[in-house]
């Protein structure tokens, strides 16, 4: 049994692979192929998150910053491809004469942005979480940390407007690395590197889970201190996987861009970076589809629900987190588990003193 | 052994189809350098559907988060004319059925959000939108469908685009009125605040290129980011700069903050009088007494004396969740319908490109609350007066200054030999 | 450079602090005593801006309504609190990480409720003529409104640290804070203490969003750019250091208004956050820490 | 394995003005099982906090010829020190064999971090053997009795290849049976190890301790044979006399908390 469930998760990442890259594209529309890719991203996102918060225990409420990175250097690529040799026109009126910011200049190079999609988040989170984990930051304070950083940054890009476009961001991408964005062919290529990645991450993080490393990590989300006694360094378990969900969140901002079209500060600051967190507990968030699948069902709750009943939608996504947290911490993808576990015996498991007592510990100090 | 070899194949043989799926497709987009796509237009044929006695319209506003604050109204007034011209006949004889949809204070949902309107429920065109950024985000969307959107706020200009109607003011419609009625008041010491975002940056850098004009000077700059209040510490700099006017191009709740630091540090309306772009009659009631005595500029006044307005304000009372006051985006956004409606009976026709054809014989016209507008089939901008108004205590605006005529609209301020040549060439260039 | 170019930000940067550390003080009691992330704490400080406009259409005189103002935030916003506690927040204590993120959702549903409530674009709250005028400091004109913040951020401090001292229910709080099991056992009814606690917490920040009312605009989006800056003061200070809270709300506001004097508003905000930071990666443990055994 | 001893000098532990540990010297030898005994608030776990890294102390702490204190808790535990907590902590999430693969993970190599484990390795099927866990090598930890959850605890030390087992408690709540069967597996895996135990059951104690020391207050308050503790007058008043339980046990605890609650009388 045991040793069958991680195939059958295999399987279900092929049906999922399946789904995406093959059905999705015969059936649905071009504006709901190009929403699907929009949720694509923020599921790419969500999987980080889930690796992070899920079975690492750090809640990274800021995922908007390692998302930025990505997005950031996306757009420039795509901005400075659309403007050819002319400086981008948002530039100009500041100061007409000066020529483009040097840090603008390398992102003129596909390969070099590529490289800085991947390497960007890698540096950035690898010098963050170093600094936060040796020195035993956690649980609250770790939140409220990586949210103030992604405020910082994102009230940082609103206030650069001459640097990188201010509040009201990059937009009107004509190219994607040379194709013609407006073409529907194009756009449909753009959606299944989108898919494609998503499936890439999760057949990561499936691999990650059933290692040595996943069983490591979640002993550290639960019992830090004993990990350590075990002669590890929890730090460097955290950062492996912090590290690997700013890579996913940067991937997830940089296909964001050519999708959607714009990124603003306003997509990688407080309220969006709560936003990625929401499907992921919708989801579960220590489970493997469960963080990539809540945050397509939140994305498509905002198309869908946001369209019929506005008002409705944020009553329903407050709700969410309040219903979610407080009775299915383990988010949708626990149901079926509960009903068996109802099923065979009436009493529901006991929480776990030790994980709550840690959880408490990482509050506290 | 034969498990690992297994997985491999699996995912060799996933990628392998990933890989052949994105070449072929690969093989039928467009690139860069295809003549086809010069354009960069290859959008399908309109969906619309105009066969019915009922022709579809998008309304597109934030009616939750944070923008919801200003947008609603908009989104009121919008359904209010929709509701009017149903009653007059409609528009070509059809009925306008209108779609609201939430923009959310989010703009790739304003992107999301405009394609959905455009392709799934083939509306004949979009209303709406507040910030600029909702405006940027929804410029690629209509321009690749070839879809139409009409924008109701006064902006910071410098743009155009053959898909976007642009029914508030630009700069030279609402900024230099105002730097015209500063210089008449014989000001010479002049404060820039503003909150931090492209509007009030592109506005100060355009007011300090007629200020030298003008010979005011310019005796400090200050922004704070949208999303805070507390302005105490820059009032203390305005304070020290001594100025004897203030330039206010801040947004949104900021304003509160602004006005009562203001008070706070012992300034008033006698001493350093402020000139604002974004209080409205809308605004004034939440920032209390103390902006009693405070100008501001716009093109439309619920106090001005025109043969529509007093229909506009009735109807507007009586209207079921009305916030009771008119103001000038609001008006702008009833222009916007309105104007449509113009437009597509010039044309005959709802199709977009029949639509802008008409637009360019510059006679397309509204008797609209601030007077008749005229539409400018060039840069699709409207005519607008100038007007100062001085906010009484009832929280309306006593008409201090008017421009002598309809001012017309020019978005790279063309006819203004102060702002450099240089720069108009290289925005218009990087517009495209 | 006049003394006042100097002096001005240390005075505004003081009632910057004051108003932080009033929205903060709350939070740690929440956040410091029981463990409980209250991220609605912004949405409870809006709650309390809007009872105190509530309370001058009642009472039009705002020269009195401001006074009678605060206590009527205390109690509404301390009411609010209460439910929470009672609905949500109690089934949680065994999972404080959680409490951030269902109290997320309550500050979404709170923000909207405001905005369905109250007029779109926020109510004027005004100010009492008491606090018209300015005190002259080293050639600085500093004005009242910025004493009273000032004034009442001190008041709260003093009532709270007496009662949390000198009373013997503070005494019960802090006996459950440091071992609940203990106090259970000594007699002491921890869910009414935890009640009381989270009462208070929120009263506070009623309180503060009376004070906030005076500052800057009365809606409901009000309550979220408070929000992060009072948990990083909370975090700096160190956790269930009242001292540690009103020196770190005070470091930041000076740190905020310098900041803003040489150079932008945006850039200060990112500087104090990057200064808090930076800092917390120093001394995680906050400004002041009592060491105690560990209890792994 | 090791002829190195764990020679504790002149040990102090301080929090916030409050001497929890205040000059305790003792040693421990492999071949015997050590034990440390004292009423609540001794200062017996925080003497095995600071030998492990956990809390800061001064005076000296050393196996063999390297100084503990002042070390990273990781880089003690690589010298070969393994304690366990009062309160079991295994990882509830992860089975016996997960548990103890984690425990043994330290020797390899990183990169078998990424790879999934295939079979038992055999020091963890000595291990299940030697603690009569081997039934349960599927099981959650988090279901396992109370005391298997000790064994399980002991079982990781032994994966781990620590020269040195701290034991904090190990058979508190266990049934008479489990004590002894945990006793004379402290006995078989002391021949070739330092077992330091810090109990509160005398029984348990007089049954399988080599030697033992007593702490009171912060201090050693006597040190020998089984039988030369239990003869020392004063271990007799302190066990038998004062009691004053639950007063000193919360000042052990939490020295807050009673701060707190009996204001000003005592401290």
């Amino acid at each position: 049994m045991t040793k069958l469930k991680p195939w059958i998760s295999l399987g279900g990442i092929g049906v999922f692979a399946f789904l995406l890259l093959g059905v999705a594209p015969l059936v649905l529309t071009d504006h709901w192929i190009n929403n699907l890719g929009k949720y694509c991203c923020w599921a790419i996102v969500a999987v980080g998150i889930g690796l992070a918060w899920g079975r690492g225990g750090m809640l990274v409420m800021g995922q908007g910053v390692f998302f930025a990175l990505g997005a950031y250097a996306m757009a420039m690529h795509l901005t400075l491809e659309t403007a050819g040799d002319r400086i981008p026109g948002f530039m100009v009126l500041y100061d007409p004469l000066a020529p483009l910011p040097a840090f603008w200049e390398p992102f003129r190079s596909a390969g070099f942005t590529l490289l800085a999609i991947v390497l960007l988040p890698v540096i950035v989170s690898g010098i963050l979480g170093y600094a936060l984990f040796k020195r035993r930051v956690k649980g609250a304070y770790f939140a409220i940390l990586s949210q103030a950083l992604a405020v910082a940054l994102a009230t940082l890009i609103s206030s650069t407007i001459r640097q990188t476009g201010g509040d009201t961001g990059l937009s009107d991408f004509k190219y994607f690395f040379g194709f013609v964005l407006n073409d529907p062919a194009n756009k449909l290529l753009v959606y299944l590197i989108a898919a494609g990645l998503l499936v890439v991450c999760l057949l990561a993080v499936w691999q990650l889970y059933r290692s040595r490393f996943g069983e490591l990590l979640v002993a550290t989300r639960d019992a830090e201190e004993r990990v350590r006694f075990l002669g590890y360094d929890p730090a460097n378990v955290k950062l492996v996987a912090f590290v690997a969900s700013a890579l996913m969140a940067s991937i997830g901002g940089a296909m964001f861009v050519p999708i959607v079209g714009i990124i603003t500060p306003a997509e990688i600051g407080a309220a969006a970076s709560i936003l990625m967190i929401a499907g992921v507990a919708l989801g579960g968030r220590a489970s493997l589809f469960g963080p990539a699948l809540g945050a397509m069902a939140v994305g498509w709750g905002q198309s869908s629900l946001g369209s019929t009943w506005p008002d409705g939608w944020t009553y329903i996504l407050g709700l969410l987190f309040i219903v979610v947290i407080l009775f299915l911490p383990n988010g949708l993808s626990s149901l079926p588990a509960r009903f068996a576990a109802a099923r065979r015996s009436p009493a529901p498991p006991p929480p776990t003193p030790a994980a709550a007592a840690a959880e408490l510990e990482g509050v506290r100090s | 052994m034969s498990t690992t070899s297994k997985r491999l194949r699996t995912l060799t043989a996933l990628g392998a189809l990933g890989t052949t799926v994105a070449l072929v497709l690969a093989g039928c987009g467009a690139r860069a350098g295809d003549s086809a796509s010069a354009g960069g237009t290859s959008a399908a044929p309109s969906c619309v559907d105009t066969s019915g006695d009922s022709i579809k319209l998008g309304f597109l506003n934030s009616l939750t988060g944070g923008m919801a604050i200003s947008e609603k109204t908009v989104s009121n007034v919008l359904h209010m004319a929709a509701d009017e011209i149903n009653a007059g006949g409609g528009i070509l004889g059809k009925k306008i059925a209108y779609i609201q949809e939430d923009g959310a204070t989010d703009w790739p949902t304003f992107a999301e959000k405009t394609e959905k309107l455009l392709t799934q429920d083939c509306v004949a065109a979009v209303f709406g939108g507040w910030t600029s950024s909702s405006r940027k985000a929804v410029k690629p969307v209509v321009e690749k469908h070839n879809g139409l959107f009409f924008y109701p706020v006064q902006y910071e200009g410098l743009e155009s685009s053959p898909n976007i109607y642009y029914t508030g003011a630009t700069t030279n419609q609402q900024i230099i009125p105002a730097m015209d009625f500063l210089a008449t008041k014989g000001v010479k010491r002049l404060f820039l605040a503003g909150s931090d975002y492209v509007f009030p940056r592109t506005a100060n850098a355009i007011i300090k290129l007629y200020a030298a004009k003008l010979g005011i000077q310019i005796v400090g700059e200050e922004y704070v980011p949208l999303d805070k209040d507390d302005w105490t510490s820059q009032v203390a700099k305005i304070v020290a700069a001594k100025p004897d006017f203030i330039f206010n191009t801040i947004n949104g709740s900021s304003n509160v903050g602004f006005i009562k630091a203001y008070y706070d540090a012992g300034l008033n309306a006698r001493t350093t009088p402020i000139i604002s772009v974004s209080i409205a009659e809308e605004e004034a009631p939440a920032m209390g007494h103390e902006v009693t005595g405070h100008y501001a500029s716009w093109n439309y006044f619920q106090s001005l004396k025109t043969p529509t307005n007093p229909k506009f304000i009735e109807s507007w009372k009586k209207y079921p969740n009305s916030s009771g006051v008119t103001s000038d985006p609001m008006e702008a956004a009833y222009i916007s319908l309105y104007l449509y409606k113009a437009l597509v009976e010039a044309a005959g026709s709802f199709d977009v490109d029949k639509v802008n054809a008409a637009a360019k014989s510059n006679a397309i016209t509204f008797d609209a609350p601030e007077g008749k507008v005229t539409l400018d089939g060039d840069n699709h901008h409207i005519s607008k007066p100038g007007h100062i108004g001085q906010i009484n205590p009832n929280n309306q605006f006593d008409i201090v200054w008017a421009s002598d005529k309809f001012i017309e609209p020019d978005p790279y301020l063309e006819g203004y030999d102060w702002f450099p040549a240089d720069i108009r060439k290289q925005l218009v260039d990087a517009a495209g | 450079m006049h003394v006042d170019a100097l002096i001005a930000p240390l005075l505004n940067g003081s009632a910057q602090g004051a108003l932080l550390l009033l929205a903060a003080l709350g939070l740690s009691l929440t956040f410091g005593q029981m463990g409980v992330i209250n991220m609605a704490h912004g949405e409870f400080l809006m709650i309390g801006a809007f009872a105190a406009y509530l309370v001058q259409q009642v009472i039009t005189a705002s020269d009195l309504s401001i006074p009678v103002a605060l206590p009527v935030a205390f109690v509404v916003a301390g009411l609010f609190g209460l439910l929470l506690e009672v609905t949500i927040i109690q089934w949680m204590y065994r999972r404080p990480l959680d409490t951030l993120l269902v109290t997320v959702g309550v500050g979404l549903i709170l923000q909207q409720a405001a905005l369905h409530i109250f007029p779109s674009q926020g109510v004027p709250v005004e100010k009492p003529s008491w606090l018209d005028g300015q005190l002259s400091i080293l050639g600085y004109q500093w004005p009242f409104r910025q004493l009273f913040t000032i004034l009442l951020a001190s008041v709260c401090v003093a009532a709270l640290a007496a009662w949390l001292k000198y009373t013997s229910f503070g005494r019960r709080i802090r006996a459950t804070v440091h071992n609940r099991d203990l106090a259970e056992t000594s007699g002491i009814s921890t869910r009414t203490v935890d009640r009381l606690t989270f009462f208070t917490g929120s009263g506070l920040a009623g309180v503060a969003g009376v004070a906030a009312s005076l500052i800057g605009g009365t809606n409901s989006q009000m309550g979220a750019q408070y929000i992060i800056p009072a948990f990083l003061v909370v975090a700096a200070g160190g956790i269930g250091q009242l001292k540690g809270t009103i020196v770190a709300a005070w470091a930041v506001g000076v740190a905020l208004a310098y900041f803003a004097y040489w150079t932008t508003g945006s850039l200060a905000q990112v500087l104090a956050f990057i200064l808090v930071i930076v800092f917390l990666q120093v001394r995680p443990q906050g400004l002041f820490t009592v060491r105690t055994r560990s209890l792994v | 394995m090791t002829d190195a001893s764990l020679i504790v000098t002149d040990l102090h532990v301080e929090f916030s003005g409050f001497v929890a540990v205040g000059g305790v010297s003792f040693d421990a030898h492999p071949g015997e099982v050590r034990f440390l005994i004292g009423p609540n608030g001794a200062g017996k776990t925080t003497c095995i906090d600071a030998i492990t890294g956990l809390s800061r102390a001064t005076g000296s702490a050393r196996l063999g010829d390297r100084e503990l204190l002042g070390t990273p808790v990781h880089k003690i535990v690589r010298l070969g020190i393994g304690r366990t907590f009062q309160t079991a902590s295994v990882f509830d999430e992860l089975t016996v064999l997960q548990n103890l693969d984690i425990a043994a993970g330290r020797h390899r190599p990183w990169t078998s971090l990424l790879r999934t484990r295939r079979g038992v390795d055999p020091s963890i099927e000595r291990a299940l053997e030697e603690t009569g866990l081997t039934a349960e090598l599927a099981t959650p930890a988090g279901i396992l009795s109370h005391g298997q959850k000790q064994w399980l605890e002991i079982a990781m030390l032994l994966v781990q290849d620590a020269k040195v087992l701290l034991l904090d408690e190990p058979v508190a709540g266990m049934s008479q049976d489990e004590r002894t069967a945990t006793g004379e597996l402290l006995q078989r895996i002391a021949a070739k190890r330092i077992v330091l135990v810090v109990e509160h059951d005398m029984d348990f104690m007089r049954r399988f301790a080599t030697r033992v020391t007593v702490l009171h207050q912060g201090k050693v308050l006597s040190q020998g044979t089984v039988a030369e503790v239990q003869a020392d007058p004063k271990v007799q008043e302190v066990y038998l006399g004062t009691a004053g339980a639950a007063t000193t046990a919360a000042m052990a605890v939490v020295p807050e908390t009673v701060a707190a609650m009996h204001q000003p009388e005592e401290n």
